[in-house]
């Protein structure tokens, strides 16, 4: 029997019940931390009191028979309290010094790679593509755990030049915020969806639909009591998928990947950016995806061995410029790369101020 | 053979597998439908229409396979998480064991929105889960034009950085009936997300994708404990290099003495970070609001931008509630379907929402005045 | 008799016949050149040659008779060759060191002051504004005099921290291309034009001037032949009374002057940049604009006296921001001053990146 | 008591004054509607139609006061003035001379494009006039939508900055036929402006108002001589303090050598200009080419872009003569009426414009790659 209108619309537990005793105890009054060693660090408070948090990777979806799993830990170790971060990992916060080792003696046989913290790739932002999405244009959580398992090392060392933030997403709603990543895969559809009249006809708004269009691509069709598409003014955002399931945009022959570098959300230093397009497009290949990977790897590996300490990847490049980007990881600059939205004029390099290698 | 060849390679590598996590549950119908997905090359997912609770119209994502032979209905349900992600294990398990009698038990931990979520429940199943779940106290998120699930750092929890308390505010806005009711039965032009960071290093992502973001900051100077620096220095900080980096070019080091330049110093949280020890940020604190961040909207992405750049907070934040829903007010009425209130306000220009919300023009909104001569004057500014 | 089509389109005279002597001997061949003293600058070749520049203002509109005087002054020290420059002041060439001063004395006697050169306020750009022109919203050429008048010892000396580039438009078609100057004074109209339907009907096409206006605020008006304005829409820019005599939008009452900063148009150090609106709004008073000219003070002195060495009006306030710059200058800032145009968005202030005194 | 009590007091101050050379053109009827505008705070003068040479359709600007019973018309002449703007005395005095024959010898040096105008013809004299000044090789320049008036610095003349022969690229452009005719019979959908600067310092200004600036350049490495370094260190010249503002972050001074990174160098030209005896561009020059400039445009200005980062540029220049006739068709064929090239550009999308140039796309034309994922693909790119 459902609920009556009073009995709705109370929210979530109180945190304070959650919060493992420790962290209750000294709330608020933590005075600094230290990273121990790559995915644990100490925080110690104004009290004398000291935590410290392993942080742990996890596969994102996870079954219940998991999660029991982690609470007989989290009651182990954890004073019968666990937390995921605001990138998903998973912190095990841990009052006792000695208990460390052996919580992460157990994470390990549970399969659960320490690390992502500091100046490690940080764990990785995914939505749910194939999962359990309609709209996506590739599988974000398969690319993930592909790039996951190749640049694990990446994930447990924290030796690169600042943190790395690895994020996909399934199609352009991009789900997770990923266009201000260090690095961001983003599935892409490179044809306009088709139209199927019927089912527009029965299923959809289509005012809302034509309203919907960032290109005004869409126009009625009274005829059909459907809607036409503009080839020419449509850019394959899959918006209007989104809200109607007559203009089917997925294409296994065209749909694909572009990869995105340099932004960043934090205001430290250099503050926020928006990631800039390096591919636009790579080929959908699962179950493993080679390409995506390869260019992913390509990207780290260039940017760890370049980077001066404390540059982010945007960083980095705004120091060498694009060009030599473009260069140095040997990918191709192409007329997609250069912005022709509606902002595009501002992007463009204003001036004759050339880099000498720019030059050659 | 395998039913689902090309998925059992997705599950090699040392990444903890998603799909070993899908087979423990045993959901077999979902499994064959993801292995569809990597064969085609395109989803098997489609619209799942409105489903959800009885006096609800939002959190549940409706979503049907176009398989019906292999499974027809399988529905997320958004469930608003705790404060800062934190679980007793108490909770927990106890949410698993309602979860099971429902479902296969996959879940998702978490929702880039913040939201823990459940993946794969037929819709006749919606309303008496929740109805069993709900005597937990856990309630169900937002979806589609609504107040959507907030979210927030650490904080004070565990962070020596923490500005403001980023708990009690995200429990306080998310226990709030009106802001509830605007979650659970959408009636804005679009979503409205809300994130609290406890400092500017925003380790929540809010100013990418926050309608509003709050974020912790100060207003006093950054206390210097010139001997905890010299020991850094010593451990092998390079000082020097955090100094050139510095954005408001504020930071002086000689050696012996490190000198901010306060009035100078951005509150970017870079040396603060670098030397938790030595550096902690004044004590006259509050929060600078940051408006309008979205991913891929209509004119592109929004990075958000200052609306305020100080504001107290005080306990039970009802200025901040005020606040959000004079912002709220002010979109609701001019703001079109699907667009987010950072792109209303683009869209008719910050005077006009400035002077319709009574806001207050700041020069810390903008990175430069504007450098073009198209601006209008409103009826009464000029003689006629 | 018309010259016939054979002898048309012949354009300029040659160069060559222009040059003095030296630099024509000299041409390409430059090395080096030094700041002699303000006003005077020294250029050396590689053949072992020098020359002498002694830059003088103008007052730009200039009577035929002053010109020969110009011309008198050029045959006795400047072999026979004067030049302007690209912000209109006048050079002369000298090959005689000891020709330096006694040309500067007769320059002196003809009134034209000697400076603005290196460091110090250069001429300044304007158009021709009530002199000859039908859009003005102020006059150019005269709130220049009134500024030079104020300001000509910063013309005269070159001690600043860095160039001063003044200009002054008398409105948003901005000849002279203010818009990338130090300061910039720009003549605003603040109402809509006024329609008169029997000067539009039979003087102007209408397709045309609805497609000038940027904001669509012009719409036909079939039953006139005419057009009507849109108050909400127009922003007053004057664009459709160029191309048409039958929207006048000139108003004594409402028409004034803007002041805009902190543009620059050379690559050196932080590239070319716009001027930002510093004033939206000031009276038009001639015949000495003292408001006008009290504000543009005001800005020079506080820049003069605050910004470090080689720091051009804009790389001052990038350095202190926004803010401060409003608050050491006074000025006000208003919702005029925060873009609200095509690329506003970009424009804004992103992250919570506040400096300490903008917090107060 | 005077006609012009207020232009009078306009002539007061240490500045010579307009208003004293308008009264010694003995041009009354000018200085009344002059004073008319100071005594009424509006212009009086309004639209002059056509009025022209026979066989020009541009170059002269029409001008009409409203006050007929002062002065009717009163138009203006632009007349291409000579490269880099060096007139002998000897061609000036003749000028002069003709001019003062037709008019009261008003003359504006110079108008921004960069033409000398000549103020206040009636309509009937233009024929005349021209007819004779003409003999003399002084022709008249652009207005409407045409090819306008170009301008260069002073480059080789007396600059040792000098990368390209600005006056005679200029001399060869505005000598040119095709250009020419373009120049005197518009047929473009609006003005087309080319700047040459010698060097990146763009003392022309041309990234602010040029469609196609042209500006100097060099590929190898600056020369130093480190010993004039030294002196100029000796003299006072903080070399330190010009390093630091490289926006190259190229330089490296130690007080003993200066070393510069001439991979990173940006061409800004600061260090070469604060020590010109000491630094000295490298041997392999040629031009960068910057595109799409304007004043206040219909989006707001626009700065120019970089459209090529080098080219080398040889006489007789037939490349970039070319090259701005590519420009120019594409955008014939593309321009809406009052639009710019860089607003064609813009409106359409560079991608569009380079592809049916055919002109390369160079990571050097963008501050940084797009940040939007809506492009477009080209028939024929993807599988259908
Ligand atoms: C736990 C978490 C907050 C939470 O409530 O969940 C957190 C916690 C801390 N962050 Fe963060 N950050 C967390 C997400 C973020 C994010 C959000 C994101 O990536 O989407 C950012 C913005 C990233 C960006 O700019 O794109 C973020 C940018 C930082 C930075 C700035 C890094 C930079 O150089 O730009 C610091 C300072 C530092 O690392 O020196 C920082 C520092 C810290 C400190 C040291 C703060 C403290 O004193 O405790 C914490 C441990 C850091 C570590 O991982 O080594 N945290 N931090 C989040 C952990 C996510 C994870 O699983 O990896
Ligand atoms: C579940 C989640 C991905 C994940 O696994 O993390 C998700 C999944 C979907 N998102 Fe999202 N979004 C999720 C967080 C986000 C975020 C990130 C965030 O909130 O920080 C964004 C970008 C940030 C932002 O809002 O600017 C995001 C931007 C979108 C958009 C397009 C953006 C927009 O607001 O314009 C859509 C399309 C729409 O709503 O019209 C969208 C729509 C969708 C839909 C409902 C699909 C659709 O077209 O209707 C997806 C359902 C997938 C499914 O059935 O599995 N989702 N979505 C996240 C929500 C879970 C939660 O509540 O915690
Ligand atoms: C004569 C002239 C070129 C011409 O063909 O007419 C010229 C000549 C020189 N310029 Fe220039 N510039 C001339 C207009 C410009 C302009 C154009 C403008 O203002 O519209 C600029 C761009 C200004 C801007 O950025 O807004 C310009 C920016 C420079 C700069 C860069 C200044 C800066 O710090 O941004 C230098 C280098 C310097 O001053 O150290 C420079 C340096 C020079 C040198 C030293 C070059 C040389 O080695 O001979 C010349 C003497 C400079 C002086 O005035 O002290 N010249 N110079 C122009 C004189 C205009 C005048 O009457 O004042
Ligand atoms: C004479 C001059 C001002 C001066 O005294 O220096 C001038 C005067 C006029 N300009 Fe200009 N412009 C003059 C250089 C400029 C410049 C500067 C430049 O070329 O470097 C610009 C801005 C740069 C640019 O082109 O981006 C400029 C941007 C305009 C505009 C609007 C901009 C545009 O192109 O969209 C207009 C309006 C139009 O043409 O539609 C305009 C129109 C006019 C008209 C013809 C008035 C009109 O609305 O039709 C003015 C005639 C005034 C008169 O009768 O005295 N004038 N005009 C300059 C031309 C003299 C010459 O040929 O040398
Ligand atoms: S990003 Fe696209 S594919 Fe991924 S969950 Fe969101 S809507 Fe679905
Ligand atoms: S895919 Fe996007 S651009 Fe194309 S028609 Fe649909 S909404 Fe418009
Ligand atoms: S945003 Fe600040 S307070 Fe919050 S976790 Fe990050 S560093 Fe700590
Ligand atoms: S917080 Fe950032 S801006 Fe402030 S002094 Fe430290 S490094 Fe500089
Ligand atoms: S800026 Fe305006 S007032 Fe001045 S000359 Fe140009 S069109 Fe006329
Ligand atoms: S003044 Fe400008 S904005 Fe107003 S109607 Fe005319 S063209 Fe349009
Ligand atoms: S642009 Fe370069 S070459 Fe031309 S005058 Fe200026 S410094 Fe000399
Ligand atoms: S020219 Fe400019 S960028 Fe190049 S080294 Fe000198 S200062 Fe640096």
């Amino acid at each position: 029997m459902a609920l009556t209108m009073d009995e709705l619309d109370f929210g979530p537990p109180d945190y304070k019940e959650m919060l493992p005793e420790t962290l209750k105890r000294n709330y608020g009054k933590w005075i600094y931390h230290e990273l121990i060693k790559p995915g644990v660090f100490k925080h110690v408070s104004s009290t004398g009191d000291e935590v410290y948090t392993v942080r742990s990777g996890q596969p994102k979806f996870i079954a219940s028979s998991t999660v029991l799993k982690l609470c007989d830990l989290a009651d182990k170790y954890c004073e019968g309290s666990l937390r995921f971060t605001s990138k998903h990992s998973i912190e095990w916060i841990v009052p006792k010094k000695d208990d460390v080792d052996k919580l992460i003696e157990e994470l390990k046989k549970l399969g659960l790679p320490i690390g992502g913290t500091g100046n490690a790739m940080h764990s990785i932002v995914q939505c749910t593509g194939w999962v359990h999405c309609h709209t996506p244009a590739t599988d974000a959580p398969g690319i993930a755990k592909a790039v996951y398992d190749e640049l694990i090392s990446y994930f447990q060392r924290d030796d690169l030049p600042a943190r790395l933030n690895i994020a996909v997403s399934g199609c352009l709603n991009m789900c997770g915020a990923i266009h201000c990543s260090d690095i961001a895969v983003l599935g892409v559809h490179r044809r306009p969806p088709k139209v199927n009249d019927e089912v527009v006809s029965k299923a959809c708004e289509i005012p809302t639909m034509i309203a919907s269009c960032p290109t005004y691509a869409i126009k009625p069709n009274p005829k059909a009591k459907s809607i036409r598409i503009d080839a020419n003014k449509c850019m394959y955002c899959g918006i209007c998928y989104s809200i109607c399931p007559g203009v089917p945009i997925a294409d296994a022959k065209n749909d694909g990947v572009s990869i995105w570098v340099g932004g960043k959300v934090s205001n430290t230093r250099s503050g926020p950016a928006f990631s800039r397009l390096a591919v636009p497009y790579l080929p959908n290949n699962p179950p493993r995806w080679p390409e995506v990977v390869e260019v992913v790897k390509k990207i780290v590996e260039t940017w760890a061995s370049e980077a001066k300490p404390h540059e982010r990847m945007g960083e980095w490049i705004s120091r060498i410029g694009w060009p030599a980007f473009f260069d140095k990881t040997g990918l191709e600059f192409t007329d997609k790369h250069i912005d022709d939205y509606i902002f595009s004029i501002r992007d463009m390099r204003v001036g004759a101020r050339i880099r000498g290698r720019e030059m050659k | 053979m395998s039913d689902t060849p090309l998925l059992d390679e997705a599950e090699k590598g040392p990444w903890p597998s998603l799909v070993t996590e899908i087979k423990k549950t045993g959901f077999k119908g979902l499994l064959k439908i993801y292995e569809l997905a990597y064969e085609d090359k395109v989803t098997h997912w489609t619209h799942g229409g409105m489903v959800g609770y009885p006096g609800y119209d939002a959190g549940v994502i409706g979503r049907l396979s176009d398989r019906h032979d292999i499974l027809r209905d399988c529905h997320t349900i958004r469930m608003i998480q705790p404060a800062a992600w934190f679980y007793s294990t108490k909770k927990l398990r106890k949410l698993v064991e309602i979860w099971n009698k429902y479902s296969y038990g996959l879940m998702n931990f978490h929702g880039a929105t913040g939201d823990f979520q459940l993946i794969g429940i037929e819709t006749d199943k919606i309303e008496p889960f929740f109805d069993e779940v709900s005597k937990e106290h856990w309630d169900i998120g937002g979806s589609a034009g609504d107040f959507r699930t907030a979210s927030c750092c650490i904080g004070p929890a565990r962070c020596e950085m923490a500005l403001i308390d980023t708990l009690d505010i995200y429990q306080t806005l998310m226990s709030d009936e009106e802001i509830l009711n605007d979650m659970h039965r959408p009636r804005f032009p679009y979503k409205f997300k809300v994130k609290i960071a406890g400092c500017p290093t925003d380790c929540i992502a809010g100013v990418a994708r926050a309608d509003l973001l709050v974020v912790g900051t100060w207003r006093d100077n950054i206390k210097i404990n010139q001997e905890e620096v010299r020991k850094y220095a010593e451990k092998g900080v390079d000082i020097g290099l955090i100094a050139s980096k510095c954005p408001g070019n504020a930071m002086q080091w000689d050696g012996e003495e490190l000198k901010i330049d306060n009035d100078n110093c951005m509150r970017c949280m870079f040396c603060l970070q670098k030397m938790s020890k030595a550096l902690r940020p004044g004590d006259d604190r509050g929060a600078t609001l940051v408006m309008g961040g979205r991913a891929r909207g209509r004119y592109g992405a929004f990075l958000g931008w200052v609306l305020m750049p100080f504001i107290k907070l005080e306990k039970p934040y009802e200025e901040l509630k005020d606040l959000i829903y004079k912002l709220i007010d002010w979109w609701d009425e001019n703001g079109r379907t699907k667009e987010r209130i950072g792109e209303t306000i683009y869209r008719l220009g910050a005077g006009k929402f400035l002077k319709e919300t009574g806001l207050k023009p700041h020069p810390a909104m903008v990175q430069a005045p504007r450098n073009n001569p198209f601006w209008f004057y409103w009826p009464g500014e000029v003689e006629e």
